[in-house]
């Protein structure tokens, strides 16, 4: 097992699968020659050439269109939208022609593409740079949508949404990019719609995502160390689709279940795990369903009010301690 | 910048397209004609229940592009796409019984009127929402000059189109990589019923916004099959071989409403008249004839045609329609519709 | 009282406000010479001339941004997108610019401005013209989101939207265009936020929106005749702000809650709803929580798959006969 | 359509500005310059901790503009926008101190430095999505235009900004309703890193697509404020008047990178050296001199202004951290962040 950076594991998973397959192209702002506003795809075009890692002009609807019609015919394109809120400006290409025209056209089409982008808070940069919108691409039937926490999931789950026949919503956490960890040596191809059980407790089960994986850690820890708290930590990895048994099985051993998002509050993906628990497992719980999330408001810039804005540490300890027991 | 107005015109009873090719342009012209009106037919008999946006008075466009294109080509087009989709070989009855919403449509009830699609013709999508395929054209462009299969991507789209982003997205992009892309604007002189010349900031709304990405101003008779044609030839022939990307805009005229809703009382005066002089079926029939191509030979190519869309009616009108289970299919490539476990 | 369609109302709200305030223009497709496309603003271009209600080219970015400039600056636009699937071409000029200006800018901006949009299925127009997206709007801090059911709610809900300082995303109902009620003579403006209860019963409370209300409202009456369920019906009305009082004071009553939504699913409002329920009110609930939603998918175009895709009185008659008591 | 590139040069020593003018654009061009510089110093002190995009050899542009303005015109900018706006007069403290997210910002630190905004001084505001604001700018101008105010708003943005689809909207939506817009170009030659030429049609961006427009076709130097200056008052003036919208590209160069992350190594040698020869502030400085003004003059404004900024950067770094009670202020109207009761 190699140590790579979160970063370095979006390139090794592209280069992968690029290696392996002809009919994977990558397109997007600043990708090829700069290696990307993150640094994440250096060298793929030294390796893999202009034919196959294409910059882009500044026209979001064109890259995901040119990444449908692409798919639509034989390629496996990977897109980026550089960062995550751009997503709103060729929402209509992920939400009414990506999305539907599989179904639409009672499936003469398949569109195995990806797209990737950079999602979250934590950089300082403010409501239009920020913000965690995975739950925009949950509510839209016909794409996936994966979020990995750790550097092998990155790889690993972006080998596997390359190689799905269908749709994918890649989202990177941008606060993660330096995050170290171990990933497999040799070809990693993990599974879409699989959560992880990261640490197994008795009080209360904790849903996480992403960045908020490691806050979740990170307060399990100090909520059994200082307080006596045990509890589950599910790093979600997969929305759609949703590994809802590993969800329910294990809020069934705590009787309750903590969402930690770092969505703005109103319809984030907590709110729909909450739904199922509260419909499905409703008698197994012991206590309310509570949810963490970043207020529903937009995030500010600088840099005291940002860290108190989304769900810190602290927060998830201290909601947890209040509301648990 | 080459700023002329193309004129594809060949000099009188000229047959530089041929006795076999005129007649398919003909019959391709019949058919979308009599397809179309079938359509109002069955939807004034309530048994269309969508929308449903006829191209009745713009089949040269759709006629001539099909004629002219390879099997292999792509077709993209918009909402207003039986005649596209039809004109690509796509079974009438498909076509008919989705407007029914019937098993036997096209897409199996599911994606009706609006979206008429054959991928084994190559009629990759009828997309209802203005300007997005513009870019997904361009996508399929890529993938051809990637795998180096000379295939080309023809996109059509309405005046109103023009002044969306994505088609300022699609064309620059398009440009810039040089893709075998053609779009084409039939240009019909009003969006639904707003007229385009009173929200666009230019004549022509396609052709003169090449100039803004390098392109040649191209306005054609979108009523004359053979000036379309010899367009869609020249065009495609040049894109086949790298030469990239072209943008038409062929002038035409719906004689019906925007949608099936709509009386299209916004119309002045006259207008409708002027350019029922100017139907591209009776244009192109008078051509024929006047080029020694005999009645008889037209009234077969009308009977039989007459008869195709009756087949195609009865069979439509005979399938049932489609099973609930359908509902959930088709979301994934697994043909399901699971997002959980 | 005059009996008004819920079309008709949408041009008498308007209208009531363009007479009292010069400062209220209104823009969009189609809307002034023709009418608009679902003949819901005939007269208005009469009534207050080609300077007050503008017909605009395709061009929605345009719209938005033109209502948001001029409501910066002092005017109190309603634009109108046709469809609310078109949302989706002018996402970022909600989602990321009018939603967060004044946030951004520290108050610094405000922006009254309403936009409309036909919203919902039942017309047969297939997955691009038929969505409902109110869950897509409730997803973002910094708008309003209303979606009325009724004409009277209509005119008062869209003058109130007029009159409030923040931007209001309304939502009428395609399919209630044709649907006739009382509308208050003279002057009506209502509330942005308050929630009405419809119909009080004892078993279980249904919370429901726009065309649901009236779904519910069937089911309610089909269960209390044929299966002895009383049911309370609440019509929400307003998803931001959200009458969380009045639906969880609902809920204690009862001690159950079913959602009837209109949208697919995943992280639909009445997730946000159970989620509040679940945390909130959950030593008073008597069993699940209940989302009756569309399945997670695209909508299918012929009438009959339509009909049975979304939710229908017969199966919120069913799904509460099988899931309360 | 006038195709003539628009060169607003006047002949050598002519004075059509005037003095006064000419002090004061020299006099915005060394603020804009030494806050910029400052606001790079404060970064690599670690006091600015979000990212920041410079307008380092762009200053002409911001300055000529800030000083044609009227004061009650608008601005609208981008995430590259603290020239623009310190240029119509906001704080100087209070955009060095949203840079450092201090409670002193020009937005309580909740902005950050791309969404810089005075509303008083109508800087109204800075957009870090591209293309966003230019429709916005065109709803202010049609507000102007509604209530007769002979407001003019002026739009700044990027080349790369010209490639989407927000950009086309705005422009065609802006002729057809004859708003009093000036869309400005900034063409700096670069988007973030990749060189505009490779991913656009045409060979000026902005001025290459006026024809799709119907609008002149206007090129100017942008490193000569004078230049812009003169563009800004002939436009400006002609849009009062109800002459429309004008679409302007100012040739410029940045000298630092992109933003704060960015080394600019993706340059080819040479290009910066060449581009500081023809940095806006030398060429200023030495055409004044040219023109009779003494060395002392420049040296006073120079002098003064370096104060100003001392001044600036000790009151924002004076200023405390916002407090947290500012999170959940100013969602609504109301003041506060309540989504329900
Ligand atoms: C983004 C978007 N905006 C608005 C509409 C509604 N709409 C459907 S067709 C149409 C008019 C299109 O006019 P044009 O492009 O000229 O095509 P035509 O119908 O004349 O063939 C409009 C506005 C839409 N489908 N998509
Ligand atoms: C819709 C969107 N896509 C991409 C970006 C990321 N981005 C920020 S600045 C920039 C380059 C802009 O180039 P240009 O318009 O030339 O402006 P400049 O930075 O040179 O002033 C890009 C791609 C963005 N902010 N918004
Ligand atoms: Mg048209
Ligand atoms: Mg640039």
């Amino acid at each position: 097992m190699a140590e790579l950076t979160y970063r370095d594991a979006v390139a090794a998973g592209i280069a992968q699968e690029m290696a392996r397959d002809e009919r994977v192209v990558f397109l997007g702002e600043d990708i090829g020659a700069a290696g990307g506003v993150f640094k994440t795809t250096v060298g793929l075009l030294e390796q893999f050439g202009p034919k196959r890692v294409r910059d882009t002009p500044i026209s979001e609807q064109a890259i995901l269109g040119a990444a449908m019609g692409a798919a639509m015919t034989g390629l496996r394109p990977i897109a980026e939208i550089m960062f995550s809120d751009f997503l709103a400006v060729c929402w209509d290409l992920v939400a009414n022609e990506i999305a539907k025209i599989r179904y639409m056209t009672n499936g003469q089409v398949s569109l195995p593409l990806v797209i990737r982008t950079a999602n979250g808070a934590g950089s300082r940069f403010g409501a239009q740079h920020s913000q965690a919108v995975e739950n925009w691409a949950m509510a839209i039937p016909g794409i996936k949508v994966v979020a990995p926490a750790f550097p092998a999931d990155v790889k690993g789950l972006l080998a596997a949404a390359v190689r799905d026949p269908d749709p994918v919503l890649f989202f990177e956490q941008k606060s993660l990019y330096a995050l170290k960890g171990e990933v497999p040596d040799g070809e990693h191809v993990d599974h879409l719609g699989e959560a992880k059980v990261l640490r197994q407790g008795k009080d209360c089960t904790i849903v996480a995502l992403a960045l908020m994986v490691h806050r979740a850690l990170d307060a399990a820890a100090i909520l059994e160390r200082d307080h006596g708290i045990s509890c589950t930590v599910i790093d979600v990895r997969s929305l759609v689709p949703l590994d809802t048994q590993t969800i329910l099985s294990e809020v069934v051993k705590t009787g309750r279940l903590v969402t930690v998002e770092e969505n703005p509050r109103l319809c984030g993906w907590g709110a729909e795990i909450a739904s199922i628990v509260a419909d499905e497992c409703f008698w197994d719980l012991d206590g309310p369903i509570v949810r963490i999330t970043t207020p529903h408001q937009p995030l500010p810039a600088a840099d005291q009010l940002e860290d108190a804005t989304i769900p810190s540490v602290e927060r998830v300890v201290r909601e947890i301690r209040e509301k648990i027991d | 910048m080459n700023t002329t107005v193309k004129r594809k015109k060949a000099a009188a009873n000229e047959d530089d397209i041929g006795r076999d090719v005129r007649l398919e342009l003909y019959r391709m012209q019949v058919e979308l004609r009599y397809c179309e009106k079938r359509a109002y037919d069955l939807f004034l008999q309530n048994l269309i229940k969508g929308t449903s946006h006829l191209s009745l008075g713009q089949e040269a466009i759709a006629a001539a592009f099909g004629v002219a294109m390879r099997p292999d080509d792509w077709t993209f087009c918009t909402y207003r796409g039986h005649a596209h989709t039809l004109a690509r070989g796509a079974s009438m009855a498909g076509v008919l019984g989705e407007l029914m919403g019937r098993e036997c449509g096209l897409l199996g009830g599911k994606g009706g009127s609006m979206h008429l699609t054959d991928v084994t013709k190559g009629a990759m999508g009828s997309y209802a929402i203005i300007g997005a395929h513009l870019p997904v054209a361009a996508g399929a462009a890529w993938s051809a000059q990637y795998r180096g299969t000379e295939q080309v991507a023809v996109c059509f789209f309405g005046d109103g189109t023009t002044n969306i982003g994505a088609f300022h997205e699609a064309l620059n992009f398009s440009v810039v990589w040089k893709l075998p892309v053609i779009f084409v604007c039939e240009n019909n002189l009003y969006m639904e019923y707003t007229p385009i010349g009173s929200v666009t900031a230019v004549e022509h709304p396609a052709a003169d916004r090449a100039c803004a990405y390098g392109l040649e101003k191209i306005v054609v008779d979108g009523n004359d099959a053979d000036e379309v044609y010899r367009t869609a030839v020249e065009y495609m022939g040049r894109a086949r071989k790298g030469g990239g990307p072209a943008l038409i805009e062929a002038m035409t005229y719906r004689h019906s409403g925007h949608s099936r809703a709509d009386p299209a009382k916004y119309r002045p005066e006259g207008e409708l008249d002027r350019w029922l002089e100017r139907d591209p079926l009776k244009i192109y029939r008078e051509r024929l004839l006047g080029l020694g191509i005999v009645e008889a030979t037209l009234k077969d190519i009308e009977n039989e045609t007459l008869c195709k869309v009756d087949d195609a009616t009865a069979t439509a009108k005979a399938s049932p329609p489609p099973s609930l289970d359908a509902i959930a299919k088709n979301v994934w490539a697994d043909g399901g519709a699971a997002w959980r476990n």
